[in-house]
């Protein structure tokens, strides 16, 4: 009992001292409550007071965010979770693209049209959105179990938000069933290192120093089944069979969401739990029998082969989408793999444009399928000519989807490879060059199926005129968006100068 | 003959202006649908008298050499000029007379033809363009030139393109040409990478570059570079091959015959008179390059082409094919005469029989003219152009008669016609050279003789079969006029006075003496016995052509009692001389006919089907293999993706059975193998 | 006085079972109650190390939370079970695969 | 062999065999009890690692909230359930093997990570940070969750609440418009 | 005045945006708009062609300060940490290798956008992406920083896609995927020597990393034990680097040119493909193959080019050969000159592989002078095409008794592509034979047999032409089509006349006066051979 007592005025001191760097989050937790508040009392009487409250707490919470860009790294709460320059932002990445979700929400019609109204999904968001920014600062074993539990279930509830469809409770069944045994087994691995080196705390030396002192069969095997909870998170092959299934099934927003918001914080969660495994990489163990490069390099490749080649045969866009994605996270690895600072600019750069390219490309099938009430892609036939402008942006986005100039997904790719190749200079380890032409390979690959849309839309006419309702503001947005991705081809300095 | 005196750039303005008066011709198409055949006329007639004043200037004077700079490639000057030495204004002056007459021959052939004004356009290409090639200074000009009177012979060999014996004689002549051409630009192209130029006066002129380049130890070493010894040769024969195909010498001279699909008057100009002697003028401007392998390979050639063309020349029944392998044969001659370095009575031969072909060519032409237009006004139905059908017309064409009697008395290279002044220069040149040989070169100048007494023959046939005997038409008579007035002026051109005063020794000719000599040795007796021996016997195979081919059927008018023992011993004489040379003759002819037929012209034709099958063997490696290997990727991507999808069975415990036995496996590979 | 191992070696076993019920059942339930047997293995190993961690607690407090998100897990797993149930009238996850390529 | 030993073996064979009863019943009611069980001897394992609190913690929550959920949700899919079982009687399936070797598989890997680190010799284990038999954890437990580990306690309450509303959400019955 | 070259770029750009902004009721207005872009990008590159200075002192290739019309303004800059300072310029310049295809490329845009008079679909789509396609393709001609160079190369793929997609044949899904991929195939990989370039090359000047192409051309900018620098010759999957970065280049290149066996896209494009497509296909797509390997491949890697000078002599004798051989097997017309130009292209391979003054300009003069006769050749058939929609030889008979005028073009354009001495493809072809076979004498890369073999595929240019003409346009006529047939068959009209004789004469006067381009050239190519002799 006693020899707590030091203990305690300092770490609550820290806590004080901590809350300052946590306002952003704070700030969300506080919109949390008023959202459910909303929801529950004043919803009746106006419909978006849920949708106004949430945006502006994301607003809120980004700028501030925003703000303290430039802060040194610092550890709060006791080294729970630890606050630096890249992870501020990723969590702007997610801010962005939650933002951009709940006015996907918005205009979408199947989730506006629910019975039980959008509210919990916004206080859901909210909670995710709570959940993805501690997944990205965490820097212990406890917070990082928690966060990603957190933005699991939160994702789960998602998916099957409006349960009026099989096909969403469905998805929801497999993603919950499946995440669940993931993070059992994270949690068994994580039960394992503690075990090993007696701290949560990654950044603790005596985590480090305990790993080292023993047999790499144990620490690898504990520290394989911790990244598999990670890897689930990131969709890796082989952790992506979820993915496809989920993504069709689950509603377009979500799926959107799905696709981005995850996958930033868990590319920051795999930095931040490697970081601490640097001197396995290239420090003395790093010929040890757990190969962490030929890992990672096997399930990029994995990952780039499998995306893109199973992307070829699918009928249902939003399956393709899905991956699609899986093919981009394998790709984005490959920026992780340099781990050097310049691969995490070019990752972070590429995330940035991913989130842009994803949420465009569900925003115009969302708004397709809603309009001509298609989401195959021979539903497509003669889009080009009743709705020009839409495929028109389509198009683009599917060329910075590929990584084609003149769209800044050309840039994003770019840059990735000049990672990778800047990586293989320092490293020349024959993994990178394998990554490097799988990934330039995987980008012809990748053409092949994305040009199936604008093939059907523009190159063959539908058999029956096609019906449209008129078009919504998710147009403009994804019109905005596609425009975005010129923009940024042409100045990407305006983006690169905050990294 | 009285000198004229311009300054060289007159010349050169001159001879400029007179190769452009064709061109306006063929412009003038283009310009106004239709041109009148009189205003081509005027054009060549121009350059004509043009080319008249230059040759009475330049010949036996010095030479005439302007240029200037064309292009140039890195520091490589390109120049174009002219040259004008006495090879080139011979040519040039016979080629414009002989196109003179040729047009204005043609205002009545041609007439009432449908494309009338594409023909006068096509000519005046063709002089342009023979023209351009005889004064131009550069190997790349007269390539240039070259390919252009191929070009448009083509034109005009299918002139009637509707008939598919013309276009298809046509495609022929131009790609057996192009094949020559290939070798002509090989040539060109060793020249040029040895002596970094195409000036042909730098090239071949006194002292030149060729005659500085030196062959030591098996290296052929110019001033600038060197490549081994065999590339001299190699350049020669290049270069001949384009005198084979452009001059039709054996193997490429097939195309020469079918060319005849064209009008009679194109025959005459181009595949008699001038373009075929493109090929032995080249080896003229070339001389210097040729070592001594390739003289015998060009001798050769000419000796084979010369006996063989002879030989099929013997049984022919179309007129026109008939003169076809005579000229061949003729070429050959020339070409012979070349190959043993008989430079200037080659040049002199080519001259002559330029005239006398010809005519020979027109007075068919006219006979052919006139038959159709019988055939016309009284529907009959035969092959005009088959001598079977024809005789007797001594009668009805006189002039054209006449005309061709001289020509083929020149052809035949009897005494008082030119023919017979350059063919015996050729023979006995020949002669003398092999004086210097001894085996197989031996037998050059005989083979050259027999040749000869074959022509005298096939020719003498000719004439008896058209127009002695017993007159099969009524009512035909001479061609109107202009044709008429062309026969009698080339049959002038045809005797011995246009070129020696005196009749028997072709040496004081002006046209020999303008050519520096060989440097064979002169042996007095052959100028004595071989035109003797030769023009004796060839009077012998006159006759019993006549024999043969008119007496047979003048016998059965002969009054039985009176004439019997004539008749008689006529019949033995007949007898004798079918037996004795009538029949071998023919089946020699026959025999090299077939060859002919079936082996040159069969190889050539194989060879266009090996072309093709290859083509269509690399078409279908093109579609299966080629293709077929890109498209068999993109197949073996979707077989891949295919493959992922097998996993995706949409049931949640088989997904995390792959997921969790990939880990295992990956943990077993990694620790315990 | 208990060796650790064999905590370890019960843990071990338990969250093997888990493993096979979640692989082979047949019944989403009872693939949630392996995987609350593999949660609890891990809860497991962590309360045996937490009594070598006086001052910092982690293995107890882990084991703590880890217990509270199970729970919160498992129920919103129920109800996601029966909406699925409400549509497809069964629970046997290789009875719904109607999402596959 | 002391009383202690015998036991806490008791209790590790029971908490192994009841699961393995779990896994293997058809009958779903009473898998659920016999996890009921494993559950409560695995709380009594807790006990031998001086982790009372949370083996109370344990007891309460599972067999109060999750079983208890549990059945419910059993009762609500009762008819299709016993329909389930009968479906399940079909033989020994491919991935009953499948996942039997993969599960043997995983057993294998940790028990050899087990054996190879000799867990004794681990550092930390002997620094002398033992917790003694009479210290009283649940105060530490106390004063840690409000210092070191406030932020992850508050965290879970806002986890917690977000379960809360999207599994009422979930299970809530639209109404018909 | 220093912008002209920006404003030829861009000025269809802006032409196309019009065009996308003004309302369909415009739609017969569109192609006017675009015919009159394209005439005053000609009036342009001409007013460029006169003022360009062709002395030595502006040879260009490797020296920036030598290039003419240069535009330089620093676009991108973004700090990479650990990579340093990304350094990409827009950097516009011409010489005399690129000068010659602006003009070109002007009057085949020309020629394009008349011959796009027969398009009846959704003009404005179609007029746009033209107008695209000729931004790009001209870009790339004057682009001379890497980045931009590619982003150029890549922006050309898009709207042939669509043009081929949208308005081609029958299996034109089939054909623009086909072109798209194999083509992508090859820049993807680019891209990666790209940025290997980037991470070996410095630039003096200001110490970053460049895409500046003229810097790279220089070894000493090279960090030394960078993977491309020459001295530390470092080796790449086995063999060395810088040979594997020219061959990923050439073949990158080598797929546009296209040389055998990369050459499968293009008849089935051409056949597919709309005729202005074919025509900017032929015309000027090809050729920009042609400029990558000489500006790009060549010049950047001319030790590696040297040591595989020998192979890539062979790959152009076997085009020439194997191209002519499957052109004499076509029975489709416009196959048949799909095939003839893979061929043609083939002298453009070997004349740059020879090295040597004669056979680079023989190149470059095959380049133009094959991308005014292709698009004349394409626009014939055309002209077929658009009357009885019908490409099949053994369809037609004696069309020159129907259409004589059109018969005359065709005869000027087969000749001329069958180098009948006069116009420009012979001048051309003679040049790049002579170049090849000097090459043995000068610096030895290709063996004499070469120039040889390579003219056989002059006789067989002649054969299957000839062979076309006999069976299409000569003998009396017979139509597949009949009567009917017959009626369409008009001969050529004003407007077909109007887009023929530009490019007829084109071929005259370059086999004329080819100093029209090697004048301009020499210095350029003089400073070449120089970089590549090293």
């Amino acid at each position: 009992m006693n020899d707590f007592i030091p203990g305690i005025s300092f770490s609550i001191d820290n806590t004080i001292g901590s809350l300052g760097f946590f306002l952003p989050e704070i700030v969300i937790v506080i919109g949390f409550l008023l959202v459910i508040i909303a929801d529950l009392f004043l919803a009746r009487n106006n419909k978006q007071l849920c949708f106004m409250l949430t945006l502006l707490t994301l607003l809120i919470a980004g700028v501030m965010s925003f703000n303290s860009l430039n802060t040194a790294s610092i550890s709060l709460f006791g080294g729970m979770i630890r606050l630096d320059h890249q992870a501020i932002l990723f969590k702007l990445l997610i801010c962005a693209a939650s933002i951009l979700f709940i006015l996907f929400v918005r205009f979408n019609k199947t989730l506006q049209l629910t019975s039980k109204g959008t509210g919990d999904l916004h206080s859901i968001l909210l909670a995710v959105h709570l959940g993805l920014s501690l997944m990205v600062m965490s820097a212990n074993l406890l917070m990082i179990y928690l966060s990603v539990e957190m933005v699991s279930v939160g994702s789960y509830l998602m998916v099957g938000y409006s349960s009026r469809n099989a096909k969403q409770s469905e998805a929801a069944m497999k993603y919950a069933l499946f995440g669940a045994v993931c993070s059992a087994m994270m949690l068994y691995g994580m039960s394992l290192l503690y075990g090993f080196t007696g701290t949560l705390d990654l950044n603790d030396p005596s985590f480090i120093s305990g790993i080292l002192a023993i047999p790499d069969i144990s620490w690898g095997l504990a520290m394989v089944m911790v990244l598999v909870g990670i890897a689930f998170k990131l969709s890796l092959v082989p952790f992506h069979f979820w993915s496809p299934d989920v993504y069709e099934g689950a509603p377009t927003p979500v799926t959107a969401f799905l696709s981005t918001g995850p996958k930033i914080a868990g590319f920051a969660l795999l930095i931040n739990f490697l970081q601490a495994f640097q001197p396995m990489r290239f420090g003395g163990l790093s010929n040890s029998l757990f190969n962490f490069n030929s890992v990672l390099g096997a399930v990029a490749i994995l990952s780039m082969i499998i995306g893109n080649f199973g992307a070829i045969w699918q009928n249902n866009v939003k399956r393709m989408l899905a991956y699609s994605s899986i093919g981009h996270t394998g790709f984005m690895l490959m920026a992780l793999f340099a781990f050097t600072e310049s691969g995490f600019k070019a990752l972070i750069f590429y995330m940035a444009i991913y989130v842009i390219m994803n949420m465009a490309a569900f925003m115009i099938v969302d708004e397709i399928e809603e309009r001509s009430g298609h989401d195959n892609i021979d539903g497509y036939n003669g889009l080009g000519k009743h709705a020009g402008l839409l495929m028109i942006g389509m198009v683009i986005v599917l060329i910075s989807l590929t990584g084609l100039p003149p769209t800044a997904g050309f840039t994003a790719k770019f840059l990735v490879f000049s990672a990778a190749w800047e990586a293989f200079k320092l490293s020349g380890s024959p993994v990178l060059m394998a990554m490097i032409i799988t990934g330039a390979i995987s980008t012809v690959i990748s053409l092949f199926y994305y040009l199936k849309i604008p093939l059907n839309a523009f190159l063959r006419n539908s058999g029956s005129p096609a019906v449209l309702l008129r078009a919504t503001p998710k147009t403009y947005i994804s019109l905005l968006l596609v425009f975005l991705l010129i923009v940024l081809m042409i100045f990407p300095s305006a983006l690169v100068q905050l990294l | 003959m009285e000198t004229l005196n311009f300054s060289d750039s007159t010349l050169c303005i001159m001879s400029i202006l007179m190769i452009v008066m064709p061109l306006l011709s063929f412009s003038a198409v283009l310009i106004r649908r239709t041109s009148g055949g009189n205003f081509a006329v005027f054009n060549i007639s121009i350059s004509f008298i043009i080319s008249i004043l230059i040759f009475l200037t330049v010949w036996n004077k010095n030479i005439v050499h302007e240029q200037l700079t064309w292009f140039s490639v890195g520091e490589r000057q390109f120049t174009a000029g002219i040259l004008l030495n006495n090879l080139s204004v011979l040519m040039m002056v016979l080629v414009s007379g002989i196109s003179t007459l040729v047009h204005i021959y043609s205002l009545s052939y041609m007439k009432g033809d449908a494309n009338i004004n594409k023909y006068w356009a096509y000519l005046g290409l063709f002089c342009f363009s023979m023209l351009g090639l005889v004064i131009s200074d550069s190997l790349l000009l007269i390539y240039l030139f070259w390919e252009l009177v191929g070009f448009s012979s083509y034109l005009l060999i299918g002139f009637w393109f509707t008939k598919p014996a013309a276009s298809q004689a046509a495609k022929k002549a131009f790609i057996m040409n192009r094949i020559g051409d290939i070798g002509f630009l090989c040539g060109i192209m060793i020249i040029y990478s040895q002596f970094q130029t195409l000036d042909i006066v730098k090239l071949f002129g006194e002292g030149g570059l060729v005659s500085s380049a030196r062959i030591d130890d098996g290296l052929w070493i110019s001033t600038t570079s060197q490549m081994p010894a065999i590339w001299l040769s190699i350049a020669g024969l290049a270069l001949f091959t384009g005198a084979i195909a452009k001059s039709a010498q054996f193997p490429l001279h097939t195309w020469l015959p079918d060319a005849m699909e064209g009008p009679t008057s194109v025959s005459s100009l181009i595949h008699a008179a001038t373009m075929v002697a493109a090929g032995v003028f080249l080896l003229g401007r070339v001389y210097p390059i040729l070592d001594h392998f390739t003289l015998n390979v060009i001798t050769a050639i000419g000796i084979i082409t010369a006996f063989m063309a002879a030989t099929i020349a013997l049984t022919q029944n179309d007129i026109k094919r008939i003169l076809a392998y005579s000229t061949i044969s003729q070429l050959g001659f020339m070409i012979a005469a070349m190959g043993i370095g008989a430079y200037g009575e080659s040049m002199f031969h080519l001259a002559t029989h330029a005239f006398f072909k010809c005519l020979l060519f027109l007075a068919a032409g006219a006979v052919i003219h006139q038959l159709h237009h019988f055939k016309e006004q009284h529907q009959l139905d035969f092959d005009h152009q088959d001598i079977r059908r024809m005789g007797g017309l001594r009668k009805q064409m006189p002039v054209a008669f006449i005309t061709m009697c001289i020509a083929a008395v020149s052809l035949a290279g009897l005494p008082f016609s030119s023919g017979y002044l350059s063919k015996d220069a050729l023979l006995i040149t020949s002669f003398e050279w092999a004086e210097g040989f001894h085996g197989v070169k031996k037998a050059v100048p005989y083979v050259l003789v027999l040749s000869s007494w074959m022509t005298v023959f096939y020719i003498s046939r000719l004439i008896f079969k058209v127009f002695l005997g017993k007159s099969r038409f009524e009512g035909i008579h001479d061609p109107p006029s202009p044709m008429n007035r062309t026969l009698m002026v080339l049959a002038f051109c045809s005797i011995f006075i246009l070129f020696s005063f005196n009749p028997f020794s072709y040496e004081n000719s002006w046209l020999v003496q303008g050519f520096q000599d060989a440097g064979v040795l002169r042996l007095d007796p052959l100028h004595i016995v071989v035109p003797l021996a030769v023009n004796l016997v060839s009077v012998a195979i006159i006759y019993c052509a006549y024999i043969i081919y008119v007496r047979k059927d003048a016998k059965v008018f002969s009054d039985e009692s009176f004439f019997y023992r004539f008749s008689n011993r006529a019949w033995y004489l007949n007898e004798a001389y079918t037996f004795l040379f009538t029949r071998p003759a023919e089946s020699v002819s026959h025999f090299s006919y077939q060859f002919d037929k079936r082996v040159v012209d069969g190889i050539i034709n194989f060879l266009g089907s090996v072309i093709r099958i290859l083509s269509s063997i690399s078409d279908w490696v093109d579609r299966r293999i080629v293709d077929g290997a890109i498209n068999s990727v993109a197949e073996l991507a979707k077989s891949i993706g295919n493959l992922s999808r097998k996993f995706q069975t949409g049931h949640l415990q088989h997904y995390l059975i792959t997921m969790l036995t990939v880990v295992i496996a990956f943990f077993i590979l990694n620790y315990f193998l | 006085m208990i060796p650790l191992s064999h905590f370890m070696l019960i843990s071990a076993g338990l969250f093997c079972i888990g493993l096979y019920a979640v692989l082979t059942k047949r019944n989403a339930i009872q693939i949630l109650i392996g995987i609350e047997f593999m949660i609890n293995a891990a809860i497991l190993n962590f309360v045996a190390f937490g009594k070598f961690d006086k001052f910092e607690g982690g293995g107890q407090m882990f084991a703590l939370f880890a217990i509270v998100l199970a729970a919160a897990g498992v129920a919103v797993a129920l109800a996601i079970i029966l909406n699925v149930y409400k549509h497809f009238k069964t629970i046997d996850p290789a009875k719904i695969d109607t999402l596959k390529d | 062999m002391n009383p202690e030993q015998l036991i806490f073996y008791f209790f590790g064979a029971l908490t192994l065999i009841s699961a393995l009863l779990v896994v293997s019943i058809r009958n779903l009611v009473r898998s659920i009890f016999l996890f009921f069980v494993t559950i409560f001897s695995l709380a009594a394992m807790f006990v031998f690692a001086l982790a009372d609190f949370i083996a109370v913690t344990q007891v309460v929550i599972y067999a109060g909230g999750v079983l208890v959920l549990m059945l419910f949700a059993f009762m609500l899919s009762n008819r299709e359930l016993l329909k389930g079982l009968q479906s399940t009687k079909d033989g020994f399936k491919l991935n009953h093997f499948a996942g039997l070797m993969i599960a043997l598989g995983f057993l294998f890997l940790i028990v050899t990570a087990i054996i190879n680190t000799d867990i004794p010799e681990v550092t930390w284990l002997k620094e002398n940070n033992i917790i003694g038999q009479n210290d009283n954890t649940i105060h530490q437990i106390g004063i840690n969750t409000m210092t070191r580990y406030i932020l992850p306690f508050e965290m879970v309450s806002v986890f917690l609440m977000m379960a809360l509303i999207g599994a009422a959400h979930l299970a809530r019955k639209e109404k018909r418009s | 005045m220093s912008y002209i070259l920006s404003i030829l770029i861009f000025l269809p750009l802006v032409a196309a945006l019009i065009i996308l902004i003004l309302p369909t009721s415009f739609r017969d207005r569109f192609k006017y708009i675009a015919l009159g872009t394209t005439i005053v990008q000609f009036l342009i590159s001409v007013f460029i062609y006169l003022e360009f200075n062709s002395t030595s002192a502006f040879a260009g290739v490797n020296k920036e300060n030598q290039f003419q019309l240069l535009e330089k303004v620093s676009w991108i800059r973004l700090d990479l940490g650990s990579i340093g300072k990304l350094e990409i310029d827009y950097l516009l310049g011409i010489d005399g290798l690129s000068m010659p295809f602006l003009i070109l490329s002007a009057l085949v845009m020309f020629v394009a956008t008349l011959a796009s008079w027969e398009i009846k679909t959704n003009l404005k789509a179609f007029f746009a992406l033209l107008l695209l396609l000729n931004t790009a393709i001209i870009g790339v001609f004057c682009a001379l920083d890497f980045f931009l160079f590619y982003i150029f190369y890549e922006l050309m793929l898009l709207p042939l896609y669509f043009l081929i997609g949208m308005w081609g044949g029958v299996r034109r899904e089939y054909a623009a995927i086909k072109f798209f991929l194999y083509t992508l195939f090859g820049s993807v990989f680019m891209l990666l020597v790209i940025i290997g370039l980037y991470f070996s090359v410095i630039n003096p000047a200001t110490g970053n990393h460049t895409f500046n192409m003229i810097l790279m051309m220089d070894p000493a900018n090279y960090i030394d034990g960078s993977i491309f620098s020459s001295i530390a010759n470092q080796s790449l999957l086995g063999i060395s680097a810088r040979l594997l970065a020219f061959i990923v280049l050439f073949v990158a290149f080598a797929i546009k040119v296209p040389v055998v066996p990369l050459h499968t896209w293009l008849p089935d494009a051409h056949v597919e493909a709309p005729t202005p497509v074919s025509i900017i296909l032929a015309g000027l797509l090809l050729k920009v193959g042609g400029y990558g390997i000489l500006r790009v491949c060549f010049s950047i890697f001319p030790d590696a080019a040297v040591s595989s000078a020998w192979w890539l002599g062979l790959l152009g004798v076997v085009s020439i050969v194997y191209g002519a051989l499957n052109a004499l097997a076509q029975t489709d017309l416009k196959r048949l000159i799909a095939y003839s130009s893979v061929s043609h292209m083939g002298f453009v391979l070997l004349g740059i592989a020879s090295c040597t003054t004669e056979g680079v300009s023989g190149a470059m003069l095959q380049m133009i002078s094959h991308g005014g006769l292709s698009a004349m050749l394409f626009f014939l058939v055309g002209m077929i095409y658009q009357r009885v929609h019908d490409r099949e030889i053994a369809n037609f008979r004696g069309l020159a008794l129907i259409m004589p005028q059109f018969t005359a073009f065709v005869m000027i354009a087969f000749f001329a592509s069958l180098g009948l001495p006069g116009f420009s493809a012979f001048m051309a072809e003679a040049f790049s034979l002579i170049g090849a076979f000097t090459s043995q004498d000068v610096n030895g890369f290709l063996p004499r047999w070469m120039a040889i073999a390579g003219s056989v595929g002059i006789l067989l240019s002649a054969a299957y032409f000839l062979w076309t003409l006999q069976r299409m346009f000569f003998g009396q006529t017979r139509l597949k089509g009949g009567d009917e047939w017959l009626a369409r068959l008009k001969d050529a009209n004003l407007r077909e006349k109007f887009a023929l004789v530009p490019l007829a004469a084109l071929a005259l006067l370059l086999g004329i006066f080819p100093s029209l381009v090697f004048s301009k050239m020499n210095a350029s190519v003089l400073a070449f051979i120089q970089l590549i002799s090293g």
